[in-house]
């Protein structure tokens, strides 16, 4: 299943890079968001094996984690992942929103007044 | 001492500001104590030289870099040293009385004291480093001097001109020296000079070599370089006098002879600088007799002597190093007066012009009789010193190691540089003093004041004096400063006529004899159109290459900062690919194992492949709200893949985030156009397509083969073990969250909390949402009205606002926007 | 807008069942999957139900508080639980728990009130964000920008 | 793998083809509206999914989640309703 | 308020699985924080231990009866729609009448209208889409219109009176 | 253990928590800030000698230990970003105090900068390599805050490219970091470096080590990745843009140094070739474009760029020599730009524009600020004796040693070129007569102007001191190659992997 | 098999089926207001049978049997809220209904003005 999930990894980078180059402020947004997913698929699957159905968690009658569970670092580092990215998205959509208002248009290409020449 | 004479210039300059407080032109003989206190420290230890000693003084700066503040005294630096100083404190005392009606004088001295303590560094430096940057110090305090009088273009032209050429070389020089110094082994000047001959052995000596000459011939102005020193003629004419002609310019000559001894001798360090000096000497006189300003005129006579020091430091044989010393003192004195006299002229008759200029002999006769011997010195006319210079010259040239052919050819050249020299030196006399008068620019064209003679007088009768009666005392003064430059005992004794008639007092003759002949002709001479094409001008050259920079770079950076976001992810993608994808492709692809397809069950793969089919249904979308759902549906199913394979927390989180963001998507972006306009191309989509299905297929390939090999063990069978007993929970992820790695967790809670004042600042303080900037800018909107206010009232501003928009200081844009526009209307 | 009279009674509802089911997330979530961030944003996503069906203002009384304040404390007490072992000499957020077990609650130390921490910046956050975008006016229609005069340049 | 794990397997295979046919209707459109039902389905999908792998796999400890999956189920659906009502689609 | 505060507690120990004293009080109090929180989405009176000490209805028992029975139906009548709703989408041509009603209410409470919709939607045939702003019209879309004046009365009949019996 | 590390976190932190909860009384939140920032200040200044003398301080977040907790590591090069930190944060908010509006003052400014300071310090300090991801992601964060606060135009089409293209290198780091676990399963640099030391040579490694390169370039504005800085950087407040052209752009180089000088050493020897011709090309390009600009910060902007490529010329040249190099000439420009925005910015604020052609007779009008803004381009372009001499210088020797010829000549080169942009900037700002009537201008006053005097005397006193400086550079740049050390640090004298396997 | 997972698998059958007529609904029902039919008739009921199945799997365990009863209910309250929602945002921005759909006594009675219904 780790190569499926390769693939699905691939699709959602290909995704995001297809859409981050697009014009439309909105689907850059959607890229960043299939981008963080992407990343996030992707970080699972560097765990110690993809094990299904067996979370770590400490097994109640036993007292002890299975060493066959799934790996809980890099799921706390997901976990850290997709609150940051949360904070963005956030941050990036009000940003967007503004910028939109301010500029009269979602067309990325209308916002180029500060660096061009 | 000499360190403290050198850092104590340079850190009394500022003292140079009293003269915007004191009574002129008095100050300037006060504010001439300084550079005379340095002239009689070292005529002090001139004895001490004289006798063939070498003074040097070392402290430690930054040993690491093998810079040391490491000065010494030998006989070349004893002779510039006493003409900085000297002539520096005439300078000093010509200033105030050239400068007097100008507010300014207080920055004028103090650059100008900059400039002395850097020259007199440059000159006593003994470490490669340290003399650089004493180098790049007279470039600065040169460029600040040319731009004085910084209101007007061309000074301001001029400045950079000089400025940007002498750096340049400079660098040039820089890394010369540098690579100088690895070859010797060391920074010190005279430990570089001991190396010699290991140093022409080395692979390094042609491009060191080249480099240092790079730099010299920038700074000493020599051909195709020289056309900074014309256009510093934008100085005031004391700067001109001091930097212009008598002491920065010959900076260049100076580290020439001072590596001499480890240098020369190679048809290299000959060839280069015989031809470079030459072509200088002519071209510098040629140009000179066309001039019609008189400063211009003294540039370009400068540019020919440089050149002819140049010339000197090549060409080899045993007398030319005395030449050189000789042409560097005589030309010190008779230029450095011609420029002062010049510049008198200049300020009481208000016009540089010879054309403007004419019959000044009757109201000026002491200018005229200063000027007269000092432009027959620089004529090489006997019984003055610049004859005696001359003679020296023709002597080296006779007598260089040049191949005969090569050695004809200059000798010819210093000849015709003669004669010429001869015209122009008439040119300059006659032009202002004799021959009709051009209307006068002022009123009551007088004699300048005494003191403003003081100072070019003396330069003026030192080259009378000098060859009438201190010879000898001139012979032992240049005496161990031709050692300095041969790196061997040396005998010089100048004399005023020769004791046979040997070729060189022929050419002597010769060339006065011509150059007499030819005086009646000088008008018409420098009234002669250019034989060459006017492209071929060294200042449209310039202009041409500065406007051609800034356009090219205009283009350049419009096409490749061009504002648009795609074309910058474009780039990053690209680069991204270029540095993941090559050592993948070289290193790792090899490692990958082949796909295991076991043990997937159906609900798996229909789930995991819905993800891709989402992902193309969000590109596809024609409706926006509908590629925000499909893309939530992406999250929703990787969530799901986190259920099944046991990332129940991660599953939550993920679903709670993407539902809340999903719904902040929908509160802004709400109200849509229908659907997406088609704004690219259709060969824009390919290529993007492209570059994308490569980043995706890069990223599959690294995530397949990372999560299949494993090099060594992960570290988190510990965090599995000791969650229950260490962490007392059974959450083992949480228990990492929130306990062993809860310092992550602190920076994350942050990050969220940064986000939030970072939106809420940005949704509420509306610089359209301000009465008082917004009605300005005709953007007010009744909305941007109600959420600013909303913003003032949540801060607890309100009833504020008019008192914080009165202080709304100018740094921002908005009100700028505003002020900018009043003031020019104002005009 | 339209007020829905069916989806405000129901929300009405709502509130404190998914409050409540908030909190038992960050109660049991160093035992079962949970905890101070899907407790925060389970908390978060009911107040925001009160904003689909009340709109922000009325959601914003119902439960009054202002949730910048909210986030910023829940910060301070997250770093003032961590604090607690550096006064001690003990590297930051070093775990320091009760010997006894809390009846009804379990064991109680600085990670558990670092995760109450968690919970109360999540909660602030996220019911902030969701009020201030919710405030924000309707950004459509907006009026187009005036069309190119200048040739548009070609793809890079 | 027992009868039972048998059945549930089938099951939720059926489940997610389900799934796919709803997402059909969720690309497919053509109104938004279409579009919200469509994914307030897959949300329920969702939560059956996981229902059943709670079963099959003896997770209690997923029931949590299935809760969870719910209220977001209800809350975006609502959401999406609720912010599209002035748009003209 | 009383009442649901109990009965979140209650909630919560059987979430919990764990019924000590301490948990209840846990419950309690964890109950109470969060309808103190939600207060004035229940009442229009502000807080107080006197509003909050009222019960819910003055007839527990009998109204939990009423419920359970009202849920009993609805579950039946649920059923009843699915197989409607299967009979129709499974159906290889499917011939439908569809058609838009409005219903007047009789029922006033905000709670009585929207226990109506609700089960107006889950029930055969109907799906609720709207109550009219000063609540006397439910409008609902109907699978099969035949006689609009007979939907009515029958949706006022079989639904609307046994939802006014539970709540007005 | 050195709990004290943690002290230039927390206050800043909870100093933000508390100018949040007063923000709206002005001079509470900037005594706080104030407060905070000293604190930090004299904290980093005591840290510097401290690691001077004693060498590598460590602690280990959440008492857990290495490598499996998060460490925090204070070397050399720790210690010096931090007082740079502190000194540049000290300045610009001083200068913020008289040049921010009281909008957005209010908006949370002073909040932003503490948790920018936060960020950086955390940054700075961490030895864990998510760790550092978390850190970048808090600056960043904090950064998106004050380049968006106020709402311009200008501000928010630039932040928009700002935010995306700086959340891409965030993404790359986050990826790599993620595949860098997959391969090597742990999280510390020193077990990394560790772990990945002893590899002959892995394939997977390289390459994941090119996510971090990227990462790590984008942040620090190398070519191509540097576009968000020169559309972002000239749009906020002054005080901001000083901030974050002097001292937020090199956080990406710091990240470069630590991570490519430890974890990735093996590698720096392969990508040193590609790591020189990027930041060839990247002081190329950059300096083209400040040549071309026509505004004083967005020339300002460019030229940063241009010097990055200076300091990843430091890394390039792939030994302690050069790192310490970089070291210094990063030391440099954050004290050298930084002033440079601030007089700048003092000119723009008194004008009322940024714009060079509507500026002028700066020269007469602020003879101090000319003076300051004189020495300071001087010490960009590596006139000497400022500061930036002995930056450039360091580099051409260790350049020249290693024959890096093109290299060599490219960066004498390119330091004529910022020489000649900068004089573009002086003679249009402070020589060219008056654009406008300067009757009304105001007056630049001591406030404004004592920031970047004591920015410029700094700029002095590193030429001055560059021997003292140079050797902590040197002392810094051999602790991070000096990996074993660090792991014996770190980990005890056994290591990082006879920690992990008696715990297994 | 024993009694439990029969009876679990049974429901969880039932809600299965339902849910997939649901989504069959969705695909094959004529517009948008039959189709929330089909969504929130099959859809609302298929998700009870899996939950009960849930239940009766887990049925000595009181926490879950509370959990799948708490949910049950709460998709009966929610789920008529959220077709009623749809059903209302389709009508509010244009959908139309299929052809033949009369009567449609709510066409005309929403004040896009005042934003009330009449
Ligand atoms: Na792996
Ligand atoms: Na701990």
């Amino acid at each position: 299943m780790t190569f499926v999930l390769s693939l699905v990894v691939g699709t959602l980078f290909a995704g995001a890079a297809y859409l981050m180059l697009r014009r439309s402020v909105v689907k850059l947004i959607l890229g960043m968001a299939l981008l963080s997913h992407g990343t996030n698929l992707l970080l699972f699957l560097m765990g110690d094996g993809v094990v299904k159905g067996m979370p770590p968690f400490v097994d109640e009658a036993t007292g002890v984690t299975p060493t066959a569970a799934a790996d809980p670092l890099n799921q706390a580092l997901i976990l850290t992942a997709i609150v940051i990215n949360f904070g963005f998205t956030a941050f990036i959509l009000a940003l967007a929103y503004r910028a939109n208002q301010a500029v009269g248009s979602d067309d990325l290409d209308d916002m180029v007044e500060t660096d061009r020449l | 001492m000499l360190t403290a004479i050198v850092l104590s210039m340079l850190a009394l300059a500022p003292i140079g500001l009293l003269a915007r407080y004191a009574p002129r032109p008095l100050i300037g003989w006060v504010l001439g104590l300084l550079p005379l206190a340095a002239f009689v420290g070292f005529a002090v230890r001139a004895p001490v030289v004289l006798a063939g000693s070498v003074l040097i003084e070392t402290l430690p700066w930054v040993p690491e870099m093998g810079l040391n503040l490491r000065f010494s005294l030998d006989g070349l630096s004893l002779l510039f040293a006493l003409l900085v100083s000297g002539i520096g404190t005439l300078i000093f005392i010509y200033t105030a009385y050239y400068l007097a009606g100008d507010p300014g004088m207080g920055r004028f001295y103090v650059y100008l004291a900059i400039f002395m303590g850097s020259m007199l560094g440059v000159v006593l430096a003994d470490n490669v480093l340290l003399l650089f940057m004493f180098w790049e110090l007279t470039s600065v305090s040169s460029y600040l001097l040319v731009g004085y009088k910084h209101d007007y273009a061309d000074a301001r032209r001029g400045a950079q001109m000089g400025l940007l050429l002498t750096v340049g070389g400079g660098l040039a020089l820089l890394v010369g020296l540098v690579l100088l110094s690895n070859a010797a082994g060391s920074f010190e000047i005279s430990e570089i000079i001991g190396a010699g001959e290991e140093l022409r052995a080395s692979p390094f000596y042609t491009p060191a070599l080249l480099l240092i000459f790079l730099g010299c011939f920038t700074k000493s102005a020599q051909f195709p370089f020289h056309i900074w020193l014309p256009n510093a003629m934008q100085a005031p004419t004391p700067a001109s006098a001091y930097l212009h002609s008598a002491t920065m310019v010959k900076a260049g000559v100076y580290l020439l002879a001072r590596l001499h001894p480890a240098l020369s001798e190679t048809p290299l360090w000959t060839y280069t600088l015989t031809v470079v000096g030459a072509t200088t000497m002519l071209v510098g006189a040629a140009v000179a007799l066309r001039k019609d300003d008189i400063k211009g005129l003294l540039a370009y006579s400068t540019v020919s002597l440089l050149g002819t020091m140049v010339l000197m430091a090549g060409i080899g044989g045993h007398d030319a190093p005395v030449a050189l010393v000789t042409l560097i003192l005589a030309h010190a004195l008779y230029k450095g007066a011609l420029f002062m006299l010049a510049g008198a002229v200049d300020h009481e008759a208000g016009t540089r012009k010879l054309s403007e200029l004419g019959g000044l002999s009757r109201e000026m006769p002491r200018t005229l009789v200063l000027t007269s011997l000092a432009a027959l010195s620089a004529a090489g006319i006997p019984p003055l010193f610049g004859f005696v210079a001359k003679e020296e010259l023709l002597h080296a040239v006779t007598h260089s190691e040049l191949t005969p052919g090569a050695g004809l050819v200059v000798v010819g050249a210093v000849v015709v540089a003669a004669v010429l020299g001869i015209l122009y030196a008439w040119r300059l006399v006659s032009g202002i003093f004799f021959g009709p008068a051009a209307p006068r620019k002022k009123d009551h064209v007088h004699e300048a004041p005494l003191g403003m003679l003081v100072a070019p007088g003396v330069l003026a009768l030192l080259s009378v004096g000098l060859p009438l009666g201190l010879l000898p005392m001139t012979s032992a003064l240049l005496e161990p400063a031709v050692m300095a430059i041969t790196g061997h005992a040396e005998e010089v004794s100048l004399h005023l006529m020769p004791s046979a008639l040997s070729l060189p007092v022929v050419l002597s003759l010769f060339a006065i004899g011509s150059g007499a002949a030819l005086t009646r002709f000088a008008g018409q001479i420098g009234a002669m159109p250019s034989p060459l094409p006017a492209w071929l001008n060294g200042d449209r050259i310039y202009d041409a290459a500065i406007n051609g920079l800034l356009s090219s770079t205009t283009a350049f950076t419009r096409a490749v900062q061009n504002g648009r976001l795609r074309n910058y992810i474009l780039y990053s993608l690209l680069a991204l690919l270029a540095v993941i994808l090559t050592p993948l492709a070289l290193f790792a692809l090899g490692s990958a194992p082949a796909p295991d397809l076991s043990n997937i069950t159906l609900p798996e793969i229909v789930t995991a492949l819905l993800i891709p089919f989402a992902v193309l249904a969000t590109i596809r979308a024609r409706s926006r709200l509908g590629a925000i759902l499909v893309a939530g549906v992406v999250g929703a199913m990787v969530s799901f893949m986190f259920v099944i394979y046991s990332g129940p927390d991660l599953a939550l989180t993920q679903l709670l985030v993407e539902v809340i963001t999903t719904i902040f998507f929908l509160l802004v972006f709400a109200i849509l156009p229908a659907s997406f306009e088609r704004l690219s191309k259709p060969a824009t989509r390919a290529r993007d397509g492209v570059v994308a299905l490569a980043i995706g297929a890069t990223m599959a390939a690294f995530t397949w083969i990372a999560s299949s090999t494993t090099v060594f063990p992960p570290i988190s069978a510990v965090f599995k073990a000791e969650a229950l007993a260490e962490g007392k929970g059974e959450n083992v992820v949480n228990v990492i969250l929130v306990d062993f790695r809860g310092f992550d967790t602190m920076g994350e809670i942050t990050v969220l909390f940064i986000a939030l004042l970072g939106i809420y600042a940005m949704l509420r303080l509306r610089p359209e949402s301000d009465p008082a900037i917004a009605d300005m800018r005709g953007k007010t909107t009744p909305d941007a009205v109600a959420l600013g206010r909303r913003g003032r009232r949540e801060m607890g501003v309100a009833g504020r606002d008019g008192h914080d928009i009165g202080q709304d200081t100018v740094g921002e844009p908005a009100t700028t926007a505003i002020r900018s526009q009043d003031a020019r209307e104002e005009i | 807008m339209y007020e829905s009279m069916i989806l405000r009674t129901i929300a009405r509802l709502m509130l404190p069942l998914l409050l409540l089911l908030s909190l038992f997330m960050v109660v049991r979530g160093h035992h079962l999957p949970g905890g101070g961030f899907v407790g925060g944003l389970l908390a978060a996503a009911a107040i925001i139900l009160q904003i689909v069906a009340f709109g922000p203002d009325y959601a914003r009384e119902i439960v009054p508080i202002n949730y910048l304040r909210l986030a910023a404390i829940g910060i301070g007490s997250a770093t003032c639980w961590g604090l607690l072992a550096l006064l001690q000499g003990e590297p930051f957020m070093a775990a320091r728990w009760l010997d006894t077990a809390i009846p009804g609650i379990g064991k109680l130390g600085t990670p558990v009130m670092f995760d109450v921490g968690v919970y109360l910046t999540v909660i602030g956050v996220t019911t902030q964000l969701a009020l201030v975008l919710a405030e924000e006016p309707t950004l459509y229609p907006l009026r187009r920008p005036p069309p190119r005069t200048e040739p548009v340049a070609p793809e890079a | 793998m027992s009868l039972f794990q048998l059945t549930m397997t089938a099951l939720m295979a059926l489940l997610s083809l389900s799934l796919g046919v709803t997402f059909w209707r969720l690309l497919r459109g053509p109104s938004i509206p279409d579009r919200a039902v469509a994914f307030d389905m897959i949300m329920i999908h969702l939560v059956g999914l996981i229902a059943m792998f709670v079963v099959q796999f003896r997770q209690p400890i997923l029931i949590d989640a299935v809760i969870v999956v719910s209220v977001l189920g209800f809350l975006g659906t609502v959401a999406l309703a609720r912010y599209i009502e002035d748009g003209r689609n | 308020m009383l009442g649901l505060n109990l009965l979140l507690a209650l909630a919560w120990v059987m979430v919990n699985g764990s019924y000590h004293l301490a948990d209840w009080i846990v419950g309690f109090v964890f109950s109470f924080l969060v309808l103190r929180l939600s207060w004035s989405t229940f009442s229009k009176e502000p807080f107080s231990v006197r509003a909050y000490f009222r019960f819910w209805s003055r007839n527990p028992l009998r109204a939990l009866w009423r419920w359970l029975g009202f849920i009993g139906f609805g579950f039946v009548e649920i059923v009843k729609a699915n197989i409607t709703v299967a009979r129709t989408v499974l159906s290889p041509k499917m011939d439908l009448r569809p058609g838009i009603v409005a219903i007047p209410l009789d029922l006033k409470s905000d709670e009585g209208i929207t226990t109506l919709a609700n089960l107006i939607t889950l029930t055969p045939g109907t799906v609720s889409l709207d109550v009219s702003s000063d609540r006397k019209t439910l409008y609902i879309h109907a699978f099969e219109v035949r006689d609009p004046e007979e939907l009515r009365r029958a949706t006022k009949e079989a639904y609307e009176r046994r939802v006014m019996e539970l709540l007005l | 253990m050195a709990n004290h590390l943690f002290f230039p976190l927390l206050v800043p932190l909870v100093s933000a928590v508390l100018a949040t909860l007063v923000s709206q009384r002005r001079v509470i939140a900037r005594s706080i800030a104030l407060a905070a920032v000293l604190f930090n200040l004299g904290y980093s200044i005591w840290l510097l000698l401290a690691v001077g003398a004693t060498g590598r301080m460590v602690t280990q977040a959440d008492d857990f230990a290495a490598p499996f907790g998060i460490s925090l590591v204070a070397d050399g090069l720790s210690a010096i970003m931090l007082a740079l930190t502190s000194v540049m944060m000290l300045v610009t908010m001083l200068y913020s105090f008289s040049t921010v509006s009281p909008y957005r003052e209010r908006y949370y400014y002073y909040p932003l900068l503490l948790l920018l300071l936060f960020g950086c310090g955390g940054a700075f300090l961490t030895g864990d390599l998510f760790n550092l991801y978390v850190w970048f992601e808090v600056l960043l964060v904090a950064s998106f805050g004050l380049i968006t606060l106020g709402g311009e135009r200008g501000q928010l089409e630039g932040g928009l490219k700002y935010v995306v293209l700086n959340l891409l290198g965030s993404t790359s780091f986050l990826v790599g970091a993620g595949l860098l676990y997959g391969v090597a399963g742990t999280l510390n640099m020193a077990h990394l470096s560790e772990r990945l030391g002893t590899l002959e040579h892995s394939g997977i490694v390289t390459a994941v080590a090119g996510f971090f390169l990227f990462a790590y370039s984008s942040k620090a504005g190398l070519a191509p990745l540097f576009f968000w800085l020169p559309a972002s950087y000239h749009t906020p407040s002054i005080a901001v843009t000083a901030l974050f052209g002097g001292l937020l752009s090199k956080v990406g180089i710091y990240a470069l140094y630590r991570v490519f000088g430890t974890v990735f050493q093996r590698e720096l020897a392969w990508l040193a070739p590609l790591i020189l011709l990027v930041a060839g090309v990247t002081m190329v390009v950059g300096v083209i474009g400040a040549m071309a600009q026509v505004n004083v910060r967005r020339i300002l902007a460019f030229h940063i760029v241009s010097q990055m490529g200076y300091m990843a010329m430091g890394l390039g040249l792939a030994g302690t020599v050069g790192l310490a190099a970089g070291i210094l000439f990063m030391a440099h420009n954050i004290v050298v730009k930084t002033a440079l925005f601030l007089i700048g910015g003092t000119a723009e604020h008194l004008s009322g524009t940024g714009e060079l052609k509507q500026m002028g007779g700066m020269a007469r009008r602020e003879p101090i600020l000319a003076g300051l803004w004189l020495l300071a381009s001087f010490s960009l372009a590596g006139l000497p004796p400022l500061s930036g001499f002995f930056g450039k210088l360091g580099l051409i020797q260790v350049g020249l040693e290693q024959g890096q010829w093109l290299m060599v000549g490219v960066a004498a080169a390119v330091s004529l070129f910022t020489l000649f942009s900068m004089l573009k900037i002086w003679n249009e700002v402070f020589w060219k007569k008056a654009y406008v009537d300067q009757t009304g201008m105001p007056r630049a006053s001591a406030l404004l102007l004592a920031p970047s005097a004591l920015l410029v005397a700094l700029s002095i006193a590193i030429g001055f001191g560059a021997s003292p400086v140079l050797n902590y550079s040197r002392y810094s740049a051999e602790q991070v190659f000096n990996t074993q050390r660090l792991v014996q640090d770190v980990c005890g004298s056994a290591g990082c992997e006879a920690v992990t396997s008696t715990a297994n | 098999m024993s009694l439990v997972e029969l009876i679990t698998a049974l429901l969880m059958g039932i809600g299965v089926f339902f849910v997939i007529v649901s989504s069959i609904g969705l695909v094959r029902l004529p517009d948008l207001y039959t189709r929330v039919h089909a969504a929130g008739k099959a859809g609302t009921l298929g998700i009870i049978g899996v939950l009960l199945g849930v239940g009766s799997y887990y049925i000595t365990s009181v926490p879950i049997v509370i959990k799948m009863m708490a949910m049950i209910s709460f998709f009966f309250l929610t789920a008529p809220v959220a077709t009623h929602m749809i059903d209302r945002a389709a009508f509010l921005t244009g959908v139309k209904p299929m052809e033949g759909t009369s009567p449609n006594e709510l066409q005309g009675r929403y004040d896009y003005r005042t934003r009330r219904l009449q």
